[in-house]
């Protein structure tokens, strides 16, 4: 057996995917943890970590070993088995997203045919997790996060796809290499730039951060679906917030910013480039704004970002009819 | 009308009133308890607020102070009422709403009943404390 | 949909870009806090911070054990023990205790005293590890005010 | 099991004594039905010292640093009412110096309880940076604090007659930073939070009337928010008021925007107040001679002046001896928190945050 085949195999093939998400995933964990707070402390006039590594880089590690070293608490009158399950349901969905993402014109775990379906749908399964997590704490503060997370999440998926169907009308495939490969002389942005800013407007609201966050609004539900979460259990549920921007922005730079696709550089940086911009301009909105309130948080969503999406969906179509 | 006019009605004595030497443009004891009510009501038609209501544990009697002012300019109206120490006060609460916790107040530490108020309860101290701490007689245990 | 729903659309766009535009405004301002244990603060040469005697130029204790700093501390923080040689009138100072742990550093024993023999040193830094090191007594009273 | 207990009647959650943003240990009980409340009760007592017992036992001079921590956040503000009350017993006048000293430390605190206020108020709805931009001129007040009266909060600056110091040079070098920064910094922070989001939490939640005002006993603030013109530095001129030109700021409708923007533009109104003093101070003793042993003739006392909250009181019966017969706060926190259980029926639970921060409540003054 030659090293081609070697490489060739499917067991192969499986366990370099596996090492490779997992890669990705510490990183951007580290990482995305360390820019927020950069960009939090200085815009807030502080500097912000400083301590562990250069400029507080492995700060995320650190935290990291703290979190795991510590004691699981399982607070009295919980739901054991829900309790215990609930961080992993919303976390695991997020390594299973990484298979359609398109790093460069090669590095893709599995280019599926309905990648994006894929990918949307995926992603709905942290929200049982999160409702499993308020649920199961046998707590008014958590389950009323956990309702709330789950009117958010339901109502902020139908501008997230309107948004996206404009985009697949124009390229007319679900598969995300072709999503890419059209992009090849313009970034759909261009043409699509209204639903580009639905689609971050959503993402946001989807990723439940400020101004969006309330499930988990500490003013007001003390820390929502996890007040009653420690340690490794609350890490879990932690890390799965920073994979998660991680992932919405690498989808928008593949949907709207041309994926990896850029001169000069290898394509591989230039899709982190591009989704790092993004993370970080999902960061510095958090800084900037206030909460909104629930009702308004839907009003928001029905009766502005989904009549414009729709709107935008119907303009697109008409055009792509005509042309 | 002035105050003086509402209080001339009344059957009062009244005591040293001198806004530079202690705060009070005027000062009354008023001699019948229920006068306060209708003294109230003169009053909160001629645009006064009441400041606070207090007590003074006065070693025989439990003295009430109702002190009342005016928003626009100062003129601030102390009227005071002797009661024994179970004797029972009528509310103000239908005229102002704040009297509610100013009466809780004095009632969790003089243990003054104030009739007609419903909500009157141990407003600062904890629920079931025995006694009413700023009464003279009241004595902290020792720890 | 009427005219106010697009008016507060465009009051939403306006102000969210607005916000958005100054707050990475001070992204790249200074920051004004201290690294703390490395860096350190400009302490106030008032500021009063663990309490400390003073001496006179011989280095002898300037108080004369009159006790008002005892009697006038709100939160009974100082204790004094004196004691009278054989012979002499005056109260001396034997032992002198003052627990940080219940200072509430308001400066009136050094306000009352009338010969000004203690004061508050610009000690902040107090934390002990037990109880007991609160408690500062004639012999280390200088401990914490280096 | 048994699903007849498990049947929902009443869904009540308890904010507090421990919850974010109760700011300390308040407790609400709230009666809730989905995201909506149908009735709260407001439950005190969770941080009661018995301070008014306690003065029965301390002396006038010992009570002085205990007025710092009813309202940590404003303490010289209730000094002042301490001691004026006992300036007033003893018919001392302090001096023209010691006046304005106190102006300036007067204003100063309330521009950093303000500050806090905001800060904190913001925070109560999510936004976390306007929160230090603020406590950053807030530091800086609290180092001039800490240059002139020694401490960073607990002050225990004003005495019987005066003040404790003087003002130093470097106090003024303070000053002017600060007086240079607080202008810009307050705009760009106004800029910030004064999103649509914002707006929309705040406007048209948490109506107090005018008529409520006179009902409530409500001063300050709270009161100034729906309109009324209540303020102590105008109304009743204690000190050296009269000698300063500032406004008043007014709300119109009483909401919690109106009640925020008061105390936005208070804090400037305070920062043309120092700059006039500041211009205005002569040289001269900072403090009158008072004496030692404080004991204050018999007969009682009030003096009340306008804190960052509203109208503070400090009602003293003196029996001759060296410890009050009888000490009593009216203070200003206690009568505004009153109203809370007849707003927030009919809300939201994240507009009780704001309507709550509205109110701007320190416990401890009120707990006492």
């Amino acid at each position: 057996m030659d090293l081609a085949m070697i490489a060739d195999s499917i067991i192969v093939k499986v366990i370099l995917s596996i090492a490779g998400v997992m890669i990705v995933f510490t990183i951007n964990a580290l990482f995305a943890t360390w820019l927020e707070r950069k960009v939090a402390g200085h815009i807030q006039l502080r500097l912000g970590p400083m301590e562990v590594g250069f400029h507080g880089v492995l700060q995320g590690a650190a935290d990291g070993l703290k979190l795991i070293a510590k004691e699981i608490i399982t607070p009295k009158g919980v739901d054991k088995k829900l309790f215990a399950l609930a961080p992993y349901l919303a976390f695991f969905p997020t390594l299973l997203m990484f298979v359609v993402i398109p790093f460069s014109d090669k590095l893709q775990v599995r280019d599926l045919n309905i990648g994006l379906l894929y990918f949307f749908s995926i992603s709905c399964i942290a929200t049982i997790g999160i409702f499993m997590a308020g649920w199961a704490s046998n707590n008014k503060y958590s389950l009323m996060g956990a309702v709330r997370s789950i009117a958010q999440s339901i109502a902020y998926e139908i501008p997230i796809i309107l948004s996206i169907l404009s985009v697949v009308i124009i390229t007319q495939s679900l598969k995300l290499s072709e999503i890419v490969s059209y992009q090849s002389k313009f970034w759909i942005v261009l043409v699509q730039p209204v639903a580009f800013v639905v689609y971050v407007i959503s993402a946001i609201a989807e990723l439940n951060r400020t101004p969006f966050d309330i499930p988990e609004a500490e003013s007001e539900l003390v820390a929502g679906f996890h007040t009653e979460y420690s340690g490794m259990r609350f890490a879990v549920f932690f890390m799965a917030e920073y994979t998660n921007i991680f992932l919405v922005s690498a989808m928008a730079t593949t949907l709207f910013l041309g994926g990896w696709r850029g001169p000069f550089f290898p394509p591989v940086v230039w899709f982190f480039i591009k989704t790092y911009a993004l993370v970080f301009f999902i960061i510095w909105v958090r800084w900037a704004f206030p909460r909104l309130r629930p009702d308004q948080l839907m009003s928001f969503c029905w009766k502005f970002l989904t009549p414009v999406a729709l709107l935008n969906l119907l303009i697109t179509t008409f055009f792509m009819k005509i042309f | 009308m002035s105050v003086i006019t509402i209080l001339d009605s009344f059957d009062k004595e009244v005591l040293e009133q001198s806004y530079e030497k202690n705060g009070f443009n005027h000062s009354y004891l008023l001699r019948k308890k229920d006068d306060i009510i209708e003294l109230t009501k003169r009053l909160k038609e001629e645009e006064y607020f009441l400041e606070t209501i207090t007590a003074v544990d006065k070693k025989e009697k439990i003295r009430l102070i109702y002190i009342f002012n005016k928003m626009q300019k100062v003129h601030r109206v102390a009227v005071y009422l002797d009661i024994d120490y179970s004797e029972d006060v009528p509310s103000l609460i239908d005229f102002f709403k704040s009297a509610d916790w100013f009466e809780s107040e004095v009632y969790d530490f003089f243990g003054v009943k104030f009739t007609g108020n419903p909500n009157l309860k141990r407003l600062l101290t904890p629920e079931g404390m025995e006694g009413y701490p700023l009464l003279k007689s009241w004595k902290a245990e020792e720890d | 949909m009427n005219a106010s729903y697009f008016n507060k659309v465009n009051i939403g766009i306006k102000t969210v870009i607005k916000g958005l535009a100054l707050s990475i405004s001070y992204l790249f301002k200074k920051p004004v806090t201290l690294q703390y244990p490395h860096e350190k603060k400009r302490i106030a040469q008032r500021y009063r911070g663990s309490i400390r005697l003073k001496r006179n130029e011989e280095g002898a204790l300037k108080c004369i054990a009159c006790g008002s700093c005892e009697k006038i501390c709100p939160a009974g923080a100082i204790k004094m023990v004196t004691v009278t040689p054989e012979g002499s009138k005056k109260k001396q100072l034997s032992e002198f205790y003052v627990d940080l742990g219940l200072c509430i550093y308001c400066g009136l024993c050094v306000d009352t005293c009338p010969v000004d023999a203690i004061e508050h040193s610009i000690v902040y830094e107090v934390a002990e590890r037990k109880k007991d090191g609160l408690i500062l007594r004639l012999d280390n009273l200088g401990e914490k005010n280096v | 099991m048994d699903t007849e207990k498990h049947v929902l009647k009443d869904f009540y959650v308890n904010m507090g004594p421990q919850h974010p943003s109760t700011h300390g240990v308040l407790r609400i009980v709230l009666k809730v039905d989905g995201e909506k409340v149908m009735s709260s009760e407001t439950v005190l007592g969770y941080a009661h010292r018995g301070v008014e017992k306690m003065a029965e036992s301390k002396t006038y001079i010992q009570m002085m640093p205990v007025m710092d921590r009813f309202d940590y956040v404003s303490s010289m503000l209730f000094e002042w009412a301490y001691v004026g009350c006992m300036e007033k017993a003893l018919g001392i006048t302090p001096p023209e110096r010691a006046e304005y000293i106190r102006v300036i430390m007067a204003e100063l605190n309330r521009i950093a309880s303000h500050l806090l206020w905001a800060g904190a108020f913001l925070l109560d709805l999510g936004a976390f940076t306007p929160f230090l931009w603020l406590f950053d001129a807030r530091e800086r007040i609290m180092d001039m604090f800490e240059e002139v009266t020694g401490q960073r909060m607990t002050n225990n600056y004003f005495k019987i007659g005066g003040v404790a110091d003087d003002l130093t040079p470097e106090f003024f070098k303070m000053l002017d930073e600060f007086l240079n920064m607080i202008r810009k910094r307050m705009a760009d922070t106004e800029t910030l939070i004064e999103s649509i989001i914002f707006l929309e939490r705040v406007k048209d939640i948490g109506f107090i009337s005018k008529e409520d005002v006179i009902n409530y006993s409500l001063t300050g603030p709270v009161a100034r928010g729906s309109g009324v013109n209540y303020d102590l530095r105008k109304n009743e001129p204690y000190s050296i008021y009269t000698r300063f030109d500032f406004e008043i700021p007014l709300g119109e409708k009483g909401d919690c925007y109106d009640r925020y923007k008061v105390r936005m533009r208070e804090v400037i109104q305070s920062v043309r107040i120092i700059e006039q003093a500041v211009s205005a101070i002569p040289e001269g003793p900072f403090a009158e001679k008072a004496p030692k042993i404080v004991k204050l003739p018999e007969g009682e006392y009030y003096f009340a002046v306008e804190t960052s909250r509203g109208l503070l009181g400090v009602y003293l019966v003196s029996d001759g001896s060296a410890n009050p017969y009888r000490f009593k706060l009216r203070d200003p926190a206690f009568s505004n928190l009153s109203i809370l259980d007849t707003m927030l029926p009919g809300n939201k639970i994240s507009d009780v945050v704001a309507i709550l921060g509205s109110i701007d409540v320190v416990i401890p003054e009120i707990d006492r």
